[in-house]
């Protein structure tokens, strides 16, 4: 099968670090493939790489079969690659609307949109409020609150839902779970299940293993700035897995880089 | 080659403009290079410091001065002529005033006092219950500004209390003083709010023109008029003579100081003579005239048309 | 393996018949907590409260005062700050500064005045062309600060310097004298004019710069175009990320500041009848009206505050002026008790939000 | 047995939102207390209150018996209680070293140290890349990096490192695992036993069930701002805390708040 | 139950014998690379660099240029602006920004003047009055930053305006003049003596200036104090949960900048030889050490840069200066120059770290 998204080669190196080292990365379509590694490894860095965050020192990239180069963010929101970054990308003062419509807000009915562009802000609150209700984060008691306002995990839930309700072709979460509780975090897995079964693909990194092996089609094991393997969560333990990402274990057919 | 330096205390006061141009045209005359250095705002005087230290790094033969402070530049111009430069205040006298080879000069002090007498004259009686706004230069109290301001309340016959500083008189008469920055904005500003103080004042002295235009303005939109006096003589504030917006103003001669300086200047760098003072003063006078329509008793005074032929930009 | 990982996960079956019942806790209803509360939802109150006293204050020590006409002299005397303040206001919002606004207002109105009369091109047109070229000038700050990542206050600094001293060479430093602009141009000083009511002269200028408030009030509060400008203010690296067009909000927000500050240069012929290049705006309206945003409770940080604040703080600060000089102390004193009032509105602002808060 | 540190009727309010809701707390000298709760339902509150991040509206505070009032985190640190808020509390543009010993640098031994003051920075540096060490973040590859360029496990590891290394009477980490690989967690965990091994008291807040399983002593189980109950982890299954912490069940004893 | 729990983790397993490696990458070691990361790691580097290109640009240009009195002449200049400059170091590293540098100097050095003057202190006891005096100045504003959680912006606007109005309120405008120092007070023109070699001339107000800042240097390196202002800077809540106490920091800070500024309003005395109340840093000291500071690379937002940026920032704005009134530019047009240079200076550092980053 044809990846959707598919890199080679990726370098991205800053001052005397190298966090991404000859990286290559393949999604395949409709499946969740999970990224996992130690910290440090590059994880982030590989999907700022591919969102558009940052620009590559080397390397290309391919977006159903066509190269790209995303200049920036908003490029590679443009052609559906929706993103949930590890620093969460929100603005602290403004609402939890606000922060969810950023650069796609709804503008009224009517004259007071089309001429005067009015915000559509009682549908922008009332979309909002929904989508984090289908997370469960029902603790949020004030849907105008200023995001800076909110516990970590409640954060991470709003960054969460923006990205499972807006993304198109790609959905990409960097540990969208990490603050989360419990019944937060099992609503997550079950909307990237959602996500997928409307025929997204999602990439996700994580370091809870036993939820990585629950939802994932395939695991994509990072290790020192590039991809040591790409493993079948029904061929191998979580074990495994573990070990090959800590270098105590090398899988078959590779070798330790130089 | 002669090189010739003039400092002045701002480059955008239109006075200084012309003093500048004056100097230009007589230095291109005489085939003098002139390098003008200028302070930032009205009594920056560290950078006419720096301007001179800037005219002995390169070897100039003459320095034209108009202090911003004039005591304390003393050392400085002290540190010039120790170079061999040949220092001339203009419009400014130092503080001694021998401090300087020479000073080409009008008296501020002289200019004020010609309006406060024809003010004085003009009202007649009624000076007695005059309602007098003072708009002055800067809080800073540059010695122009002490200078002609007190030389108007002199002139007026108001006790000044200390002469060397404004503001502290206690006279009835004087409704408030106001800085204005001796432009047309700040002049607007300064009458509408000494307007709001005492809508039946009178009299306006202003530092200079353009905060005289801007008087007037304010006068005119209150519906109000009354008799403004200034001082620096420029073509547009004579004009405004003639117009009738201001009464009277007391003439000076900046394209005159600047080029009898550039004309010490050259003839210093020829022969090594210094210019020599006016006949019974200390400085060379190049004078001051009072510019009026309305001549009164007692006070010499040009008019409008005269001041127009003599007028420097 | 899944099941493997099923086990490890096993203990959320305690998930089942998780409660769903919004936290809801009692509220403090006393008329104190709700004044507190809208205190702390509208950050214009505050300078507003500090605005009321100093109006109460002022009108008991002074009875001219309390006047028709020492209000409207109020108002007319902050209305070119409040349209700098305009500009200031959305730069500020997006963690910039710009010392720039007064030399692009002074530039302007030169720039109209000489096109007027030294190419003799028709008033209407020079103000046309003016108000380009304030906006050209914002748009080069813009440029400068987003695509070649400039620190706006340094950028600013030296388009500042830059723009004043352009005005005074192209200028000449003469000045266009107000009868010859009535006679010949007065479309110029069109914003001088003025509607009586009752013996009281409002003029137009102040009709615009409360209209431009509020125009720009709404912009900010309810399109997509004002929410990126607090985005950018905010956190710009989270709104870049988050798909806000940061480089352009910044060019656009620069260029629509030099735009308000040509129309403060038009006012202010209005205003001063006279074209002047050496009005003081061009040195102390950067100033004058970050002072007024910032008593008005925006921050220097970018991504708080409402541009109703700055148009409070402008007035706290004509109010104190003027207020000052009717109590009628000499200049030095009135300058020391407005340093000395500044810092005590501000200072009355933070009580006020920390009691609220 | 005496608690170490005590709190009774805390009450927090920000604006309308009720954050602690008079909420008792108790920390028994030597034990390992974990702190579980849905997002938003206080936690973070609470520790924030305990370690004098923020002044609670009401109630008092008791540490080894006396009542204790911080003003600030310095205080709270003085009396000896260590703290890794979620936040982390790290100052982006300084180095790793700098941010470990922020408020406790080391001075050079002799003349440089007394009278010029001058910091011990090989010291302060080998000290830290031990600690870094101990806690098996060896992919940091350069100690003089600014903070801000390290990953999102990085800057946690380093934290935890922090407080660890500086305790003295009690310890408090506010999710201290959320953004760490496997092998890193499992070090925290170590190095949390490690610390009550040295005798003293931790209180960790973690949305990770088998994690506070396995080494909690008592489970405080936070709920709606205020403590709903305490549970001895071998009495209960980490179904039943699950199951408390989010209103699934009602612990014997205690009845829903009104 | 624990158990389960341990169960729940058995994966674990997979870490023993895990690599304990740590990451190297290969390094690229051609010099352009060593180049770019020594740039990386000294930000005074850059601005370094700017002066040298502008040092030899005026060598060229103008032949008086490149004597050594032209360079002390240069030094003499900015020795005020330096030591300001040193004050306004600090209080942006912190985040903040002190606009009554210049105001304090002043006040101080009428104060000193004025003590000895008209009331008959001896110079000495004078000027140690007047060093706490400007030390308090500065405590006042620490003051009200820290404590009342006032804006500094706002603050110093305010002491700016107080201490100039008071200024001249207290010494009545009047200037103390040189030759009475020079025979009563010596002491007051200290650092207007100078070290003649060669025949040139170099004042100890030079050398004072760079002592401050090698002194500074050393404390915001390598103490903790200096470490604390930096994380005050960057962050001020994780420095206060930290352990930073940065309240007392942010005093100590703002005290010891009014130092600086006394100790430049005595080496004014030095300079200029009199007492002048209407010298012009008071207005001016502002804006001047502030661009010294942010062409040094200082982060106006706090917690970067270096202090031997800002020398060689105030070192650029002096050569710049010097340069183009010797190259016999008029005002003007050097007013206009340096705003384009100030850009240009800046935006060179900012390519330079770019291509370096
Ligand atoms: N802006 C930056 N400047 C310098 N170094 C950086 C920067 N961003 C990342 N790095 C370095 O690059 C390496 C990879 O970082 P990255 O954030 O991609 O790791 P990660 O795999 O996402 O780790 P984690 O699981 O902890 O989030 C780290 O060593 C980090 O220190
Ligand atoms: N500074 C603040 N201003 C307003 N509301 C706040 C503030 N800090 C916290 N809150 C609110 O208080 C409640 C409790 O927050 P807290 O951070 O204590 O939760 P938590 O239990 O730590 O959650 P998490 O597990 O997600 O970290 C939340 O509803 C949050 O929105
Ligand atoms: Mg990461
Ligand atoms: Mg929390």
């Amino acid at each position: 099968m044809e990846p959707i998204l598919k890199a080679r080669g990726l370098v991205k190196r800053y001052g005397k670090v190298t966090a991404l080292d000859r990286c290559d990365f393949d999604l395949l379509p409709g499946e969740i493939l999970a990224v996992i590694g130690d910290n440090g490894a590059g994880k982030s860095s590989l999907i700022k790489a591919l969102s558009g965050a940052v620009v590559p020192d080397e390397g290309e990239i391919w977006l159903e079969g066509r190269q790209v180069a995303f200049g920036s963010p908003l490029d590679a929101r443009g052609a559906g690659i929706e993103t949930v970054y590890q620093t969460l990308a929100m603005s602290p003062a403004l609402s939890i609307a606000d922060n969810m419509f950023m650069g796609r807000e709804l503008r009224k009915p009517g004259v007071m949109g089309r001429l005067f562009r009015q915000l559509d802000r009682p549908a922008m609150e009332r979309f909002a409020r929904e989508k984090l209700n289908e997370l469960g984060l029902m603790t949020i008691q004030n849907i105008n609150q200023a995001v800076e306002t909110l516990s970590g995990g409640q954060r991470q839930g709003v960054a969460v839902a923006r990205a499972a309700a807006f993304g198109s072709k790609v959905v990409i979460l960097d540990e969208p779970t990490a603050a989360l509780g419990v019944k937060e975090s099992r609503r997550v897995l079950e909307l990237i299940r959602d996500v997928r079964a409307r025929g997204i693909p999602i990439i996700l990194i994580s370091h809870n293993m036993p939820h990585v092996f629950e939802v994932a089609d395939r695991i994509h094991i990072h290790r020192l700035g590039r991809r040591l393997c790409v493993i079948d969560p029904k061929d191998h333990t979580m074990s495994d897995a573990v070990a090959f990402m800590t270098g105590a274990k090398l899988p078959d057919g590779v070798e330790e880089a130089a | 080659e002669v090189s010739a330096c003039l400092i002045t205390k701002t480059d955008t006061n239109p006075f200084f403009v012309k003093m500048k141009e004056g100097a230009e045209a007589k230095a291109a005359e005489l085939g003098v290079t002139l390098k003008s250095y200028a302070g930032k705002i009205d009594g920056d005087h560290e950078s006419q410091v720096a301007a001179i230290e800037a005219c002995i790094a390169d070897g100039a033969k003459g320095i034209l001065l108009t202090a911003s402070d004039t005591k304390a530049i003393t050392d400085s111009v002290k540190a010039a002529r120790d170079a061999g430069i040949l220092v001339i205040a203009l419009d400014t006298p130092l503080e001694p005033i021998d401090a300087a080879d020479a000073t080409f000069a009008t008296d501020n002090f002289k200019a004020g006092l010609l309006i406060g007498q024809w003010a004085a004259a003009k009202m007649g009686a009624d000076a007695a219950n005059a309602k007098i706004a003072m708009l002055d230069l800067a809080i800073s109290q540059p010695s122009v500004d002490v200078l002609r301001d007190q030389g108007f309340l002199t002139g007026f016959g108001i006790d000044t209390k200390d002469p060397n500083k404004w503001g502290d008189e206690e006279d009835p008469r004087i409704v408030g003083n106001e800085v204005t920055a001796g432009n047309e904005e700040g002049g607007l500003k300064a009458m509408e709010a000494l307007l709001a103080k005492d809508p039946d004042i009178n009299v306006v002295y202003t530092i200079n023109e353009p905060s005289a235009a801007g008087a007037f303005e304010a006068l005119k939109a209150a519906g109000k008029t009354a008799l403004i006096v200034s001082v620096d003589g420029g073509c547009p504030g004579v004009q405004d003579v003639k117009d009738g917006v201001i009464g009277a103003t007391s003439q000076q001669y900046p394209l005159l100081m600047a080029s009898l300086g550039i004309e010490a200047i050259a003839k210093f760098a020829a022969d090594g003579t210094k210019p020599a003072p006016t006949e019974g003063k200390d400085f060379f006078d190049t004078g001051v005239a009072l510019i009026t329509d309305q001549p009164v008793e007692g006070v010499e005074s040009i008019d409008s048309a005269k001041g127009l032929e003599l007028c420097w930009g | 393996m899944a099941d493997e990982a099923k086990a490890a996960t096993s203990y959320e079956a305690g998930l089942k018949g998780a409660s769903s019942r919004v936290a809801e806790f009692h509220e403090d209803t006393n008329t104190l907590k709700k004044i507190q509360h809208w205190l702390h939802q509208t950050p214009s109150a505050v300078p507003m409260i500090v605005l009321v006293v100093s109006l109460i204050v002022f009108g008991l020590l002074s009875d001219n005062f309390f006047k028709a006409t020492t209000l409207s002299t109020i108002l007319q005397q902050i209305a070119i700050v409040g349209i700098l303040g305009c500009a200031q206001t959305i730069v500020i919002l997006t963690a910039g500064i710009d010392l720039s606004v007064g030399a692009i207002a002074v530039f302007s109105s030169v720039l109209m005045g000489q096109m007027t009369f030294r190419y003799g091109l028709p008033a209407e047109v020079s103000i046309a062309l003016g108000l380009c070229l304030g906006t050209a000038m914002g748009a080069v700050n813009g440029f400068l600060i987003s695509r070649l990542k400039l620190p706006p206050f340094i950028v600013t600094l030296g388009t500042w310097q830059i723009l004043l001293a352009s005005n005074f060479i192209y200028s000449r430093n003469e000045t266009i004298r107000s009868s010859d602009i009535g006679e010949q141009a007065p479309a110029l000083q069109f914003w001088g004019g003025s509607i009586e009511a009752g013996g009281v002269k409002v003029l137009y200028a102040v009709f615009l710069m409360i209209a431009l408030v509020a125009i720009m009030a709404y912009v900010l509060r309810s399109t997509a175009w004002g929410r990126h400008v607090y985005a950018v203010g905010d956190d710009p690296d989270a709104a870049e990320l988050a798909g806000v067009q940061t480089k352009r909000v910044l060019i656009q927000v620069y260029a629509l500041a030099g735009l308000f500050c040509a129309i403060a240069g038009w006012v202010m012929i209005g205003r001063f009848g006279s074209v002047s290049p050496t009005a003081s705006t061009g040195q102390l309206g950067n100033i004058q009206s970050i002072t007024a945003v910032v008593i008005g409770g925006i921050s220097l940080f970018g991504g708080r505050g409402s541009i109703v604040g700055m148009f409070f703080g402008a007035l706290i600060v004509g109010v104190f002026e003027m207020g000052l000089r009717l109590v009628g102390t000499d200049p030095q004193w009135t300058f020391f008790l407005i340093g000395v009032l500044i810092i005590f509105a501000v200072a009355v602002d933070q009580w006020i939000r920390k009691v609220a808060a």
